[in-house]
């Protein structure tokens, strides 16, 4: 047996001694001030001008999305959307740490993520309205992306699925001998499920390549942090998987930036997973269906808005010279522009055919998916009125 | 009498549930303050108190690992799984534990107590995990009931029934007809009979089953194969198990022919069951096949939501077929 | 050809695959080092390194999520489930994940390289939870397949069919004649079609289908009815999904009777879709209602395991009620 | 929202700092040397004579059933069985520590709990035969106790199910005002599991009284637990959980007494679950159906031996002037004796009418169970010689 994890190096004590929260300090890394100034002694990562500039307009190219798209639910364009309004640093920041080969695997408000791997507004719409352009084929709700050419991982509904999903990805591309890593992103109430506990076990034990990435926003719809859990945060548990952990503020952008850089350097060169707690706050409603105003209050919401992670780094951006005020109103300008076009556009691209009501399910249909598929053809045939988004193409080849 | 719709009435069976017997309570994600997502466990917390009506972490398997031991210890916890289709994290509770505690114990112990209820059922754009009807999965768990309303009426007495019943519950509420649903509902207490198939309509030609928001689409089809000229009896199971095969089979042997429908796929699906012991039970008055209107073998889709429902063309087509044979 | 127990055929398919391709992983609980509870992992570390043949937290959601993921990125992970009573902490990993990866993604995303083989069945004085037969819980989940082999050459050349396979397969071992079961098995590579019934015996009178540990009751209950006289086609159907009901509705056209066995409880268990299937495919050739001699609808007991088990004395009597129908 | 488990209280810090292992010392209660001496400066338990009596026979008691057991199955006279030896002081003096209406939750190798509760040899015996005489009916394999009159819930075989149930136990009993606690072994191995992650974050957020008693033997059947985890044992987990965990020597039954003492009194004046991890080691194979040469050498084994629990609690009897040898050795035989009466007696007993096959599988067999069962009696009765156990008596009334 290894002893590692059994008796040698514990001390004995001849007491009863509690081990007690408060214990450990697991402090929060912070770079940027709130108007954006550097910490007195911080390291500032090197992040160039044209990075900085990238994250900055992806976090502002997530909000004009978001609000565009939580108006377009509200007239009924579409019927679900999830915005990250407040948390885009988190997302966007640490992806931008990350290496285009690196996968990513989310929960569900890490638009920004996709967007700074360059995800077009065109493709964010085709998912959104579940058309035969969007390469998920239109099978998910809205904001449920996935993109095997960019790397990132199609979403699943089922909350904390993915985190031992992406222990076992990572272990994939270590044994292919790539030099890349996995992130999994997940919020502080997945961070519940069972699937969680596993999911960061296994990758502790096995050694793989992953930087868990948990957005602690404060809520997981209605139930607040104090309901979901009695340990500080999240952070605390890595000690317990023997995971080394990474608090950061994540509504500064660098200080996410600059932990998932050296979570990312441990996790390739160590082998060996990194848990990062990004603290944060939703200021968006959960989602389309969700209207937080009875279980929070406005003070509550308006303290974190003053966190505004964007502000924060236009700050920082202003002060380094970097921020060209009317270039970027004009890019501003041209992302409203595009969301509005590409809204307009995508209302007009079909939902898919028919036929792949049963592609995808096997890699080739069985026999029942066959008689099944010939049946409702026949049917959609004789009753072309009722189905009216697949009985224009039925025999379309 | 009042005028509520599903949600209410289950609404209302709750608080007349904790209301009656303190230990009672109810919990699930986002299932205290905020009344649930929802909203059937509105203003439970406020009446019954945080100890009795809570949130809880959000954990499936531990939402019904929790309501495992607390109905064993004595408690009637009714536990909320958010989505039936998140109810698979805790299927090893269920499956494993729920309706093993007793006949592992020999009796000594139980969680009798418990009801789990969920929302379940496609029709609301939810896609691949907002429209799982997974009742088929727990049919084959004996120990367990399960039991699904058809509108707020049915929900309020077979939700009581289900808390008060001996016999771990899962309850399945069809989430497409929670607000669309309205009907007249006592304001009293009183329960409806788990295990008892209900006869909807009379008829001579076909015997429809289903159960749930189903049976709205039954009725539809019932109405238009009468046009036809086709006579339908529709039954709604109400209980799926253990169900009540005497009064299906005492339908089939009158009318000699049997549709069954529900929206999870076919393969493996509830109606699988129902036909192979009609046409044992029933084998010299079928006068057709049994039909299967069902969902495809997929995963639900959102695109093809429509294309993928048995609606009530489907079921109509299906009588047909069945009264042609 | 080599002599070979169901056990070293397995562990004989492992090798050639892992020799074969060196994306294939086995991996799972005391599977590494110690070679697995049963032993069907042998060796496997010592020949392919600790990398590619491993021990895992005891953890089966842990387990599948980690090999769905693994899978998803290109490997070919071969998980083991100790027993198929504890594959249900993995249900949601298996029916909302793997079953659902390729569909939600449009098919960009796959986990159609992933094999999870559990050992499964009763009489082995197991009681509730080393004994039961989950195959018809998985049955209901479009996107897997599902594979029982009966002997150790059927179980070599499926589990090759089954990890070659490009859809993910539970692969279920009938543990309880892991080494009663000897056969010759060709020492070379070969795979077995997955989705094809083999019919072990051609009959007239009857059609018995089963499949894994229940082929030999099969056998043995088809000779007692020859003796009297009853001819009986035995089929066995080795991959549960999708089945071939194309080889079962011919026999069935040909013989007019049908009886399905398992061991997993009646009700809900998959011999209802084979009924249910069967008695529309078949309608007007059947003779007699089709018969299913499975479990009771009880958990699996362990002082009544002998009274539980659909052993061959009642599934003779079984076709005799049918044959006399 | 409350900030309990936010942003306050978070200290910040400008460098990406690593929470890594070994910041925290969880140290070991030890009491009694190996020799049954008490450490130096070390808090001994009140333990009256009686008591400490007590927990020292019922060890030997379970020492010679297991050995015994063992025994019998090799024999062919029950088909499993699963010892405990090494580890008798980890049950019995938690158990010890309790009080006789809290509830017992185990995983399978308590054993020795359940006798200090007062489970008789003819109890064990009934069980581990399947027969009528036993509370459970003979549904599961040898060694799933249950009894309610103990409060000792039924075994399950499926690990680490048992932990979230026991939250949910201990908040009945809070809610029921009763002054009892739930106490829930579980070994190492099964603390992987996500019924973990979910039983101990729940118990901590509810509230609820409840001990979570993990024997951490070093092995899951052959799975080291190096290969089971890689923090710091179990203890480190309580941590991010914000549960008071107690780390203690499993194998010291003075040390286990005061760990569990204080633990209950935490639990229930707090309201609160305690975590403890007892380091013990399993001497025993995991099973009948287990040979543990092939995963650890003898010299490991050897060593623990040396650590044995009954010897060193012997030793301090003995300093106490408690230990008669003499009554002690007629104490043993007497045990002996009864074992192997019992092991005779039980092998005469039936087990239970076939009728019992479908109760209890709801509170009234359905109809389909009825119809089963008068199906099963017909068949039965056709092949009596078939079903020896229960033909017999298949109309006994
Ligand atoms: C297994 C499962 N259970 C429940 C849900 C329903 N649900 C969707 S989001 C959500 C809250 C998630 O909160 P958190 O993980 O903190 O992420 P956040 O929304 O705050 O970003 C819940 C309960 C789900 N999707 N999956
Ligand atoms: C859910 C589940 N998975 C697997 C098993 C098979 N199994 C029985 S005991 C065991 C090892 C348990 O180890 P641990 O929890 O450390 O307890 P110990 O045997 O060391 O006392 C395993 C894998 C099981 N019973 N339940
Ligand atoms: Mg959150
Ligand atoms: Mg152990």
């Amino acid at each position: 047996m290894n002893t590692r994890n059994h008796l040698s190096d514990i001390n004995s004590v001849h007491q009863v001694k509690l081990i007690e929260k408060g214990i450990v300090d697991i402090p929060m890394l912070q770079i940027l001030q709130p108007d954006g100034s550097v910490y007195k002694g911080a390291d500032v990562p090197e992040v160039s001008k044209e990075l900085a500039i990238k994250m900055y307009e992806t976090m502002q190219f997530i909000r004009i999305l978001d609000e565009r798209m939580v108006a377009a639910q509200r007239q009924g364009r579409i019927s679900f959307y999830l915005a990250s309004t407040g948390e885009e640093a988190a997302a966007v920041a640490s992806a931008a740490a990350l290496e285009p080969q690196d996968m990513i695997m989310s929960q569900y408000r890490e638009q920004g993520a996709l967007a700074f791997r360059g995800y077009t507004t065109q493709q964010f719409m085709n998912q959104m309205f579940s058309n035969e352009q969007e390469p998920n084929k239109g099978r998910q709700m809205p904001i449920h992306y996935g993109d095997k050419a960019l790397n990132f991982m199609t979403i699943s509904s089922p909350l904390g699925t993915q985190i031992p999903q992406a222990a076992g990805y990572a272990y994939g591309q270590k044994m292919a001998g790539e030099p890349a890593v996995t992130i999994c992103y997940f919020g502080e109430g997945a961070a519940s499920e069972g699937d969680f506990h596993a999911g960061l076990n296994m990758a502790a034990v096995l050694n793989c390549p992953a930087i868990f990435f948990c957005r602690n926003n404060g809520y997981a719809i209605s139930t607040p942090a104090a309901e979901q859990f009695a340990g500080d945060g999240i952070a605390s548990r890595g000690l317990g998987y023997g995971i080394k952990t990474i608090r950061v503020d994540g509504n500064d952008a660098l200080a996410v930036f600059a932990a998932t850089k050296r979570a990312r350097e441990i996790a390739l060169e160590e082998q060996c997973p990194v848990l990062i707690e990004a603290m944060s706050y939703r200021l968006a409603a959960h989602s389309t269906s969700d209207d937080p105003s009875s279980y929070r209050s406005k003070e509550e919401e308006a303290k974190w808005a003053d966190k505004d992670p964007i502000k924060r780094l236009a700050g920082w951006l202003a002060q380094q010279g970097w921020l060209d005020e009317e270039a970027n109103k004009k890019e501003l300008e041209t992302m409203r522009q595009e969301v509005l076009q590409e809204l307009k556009r995508v209302e007009q691209v079909p939902v898919c055919v028919i036929d792949e009501i049963i592609t995808d399910v096997y890699d080739k249909p069985t026999w029942n998916l066959e008689e099944q598929l010939t049946e409702l053809k026949q049917h959609i045939a004789k009753y072309p009125e009722a189905y009216p988004k697949t009985s224009g193409r039925l025999n379309h080849g | 009498m009042a005028k509520m719709n599903l949600l209410q009435a289950i609404n209302n069976a709750l608080i007349i549930a904790m209301e009656e017997n303190d230990k009672v309570m109810a919990f699930g994600e986002d299932v205290g303050h905020f009344g649930g997502v929802f909203r059937a466990t509105s203003n439970l917390q406020e009446k019954f108190g945080k100890a009795r009506c809570f949130n809880t972490p959000l954990t499936e398997q531990g939402i019904i690992g929790f309501a495992n031991g607390l109905a064993s210890q004595g408690s009637y916890p009714v536990a909320e799984i958010q989505f039936g289709d998140y109810i698979f994290p805790a299927f090893d509770q269920i499956v494993n534990e729920t309706a093993k505690f007793r006949y592992r114990s020999g009796g000594q112990f139980t969680c009798g107590s418990l009801t789990i209820r969920t929302p379940y059922g496609g029709g609301i754009a939810g896609g691949l995990y907002h429209s799982q009807s997974p009742e088929a999965f727990f049919a084959h768990a004996a120990g367990i009931k399960i039991v699904v309303p058809r509108n707020p009426y049915q929900a309020k007495g077979l939700l009581l029934a289900s808390i008060r019943d001996d016999n771990p519950v899962l309850f399945m509420e069809p989430k497409r007809i929670y607000r669309a649903s309205v009907g007249d509902v006592p304001e009293d207490d009183y329960t409806l009979p788990l295990g008892k198939a209900e006869v909807l309509k009379e008829g001579n030609d076909i015997t429809l089953l289903a159960w749930g928001a189903q049976m709205e689409i039954m009725e539809k089809a019932a109405e238009m194969a009468d046009k036809q000229g086709v006579s339908s009896e529709i039954i709604d199971l109400r209980t799926i198990t253990p169900w009540d095969a005497e009064t299906v089979a005492q339908s089939v042997v009158k009318t000699g022919r049997l549709l069954i429908s529900h929206e999870a796929p076919l393969t493996g699906g509830f109606a699988a069951e129902i036909a192979a012991t009609i046409q044992k039970k029933c084998f010299l008055h079928l006068e057709s096949p049994i039909e299967r209107i069902c969902g495809l073998d997929t995963p639900y889709p959102l695109a093809h939501e429509k294309e993928y429902m048995p609606d009530h063309l489907k079921v109509f087509e299906g009588i047909m077929r069945s009264v042609n044979f």
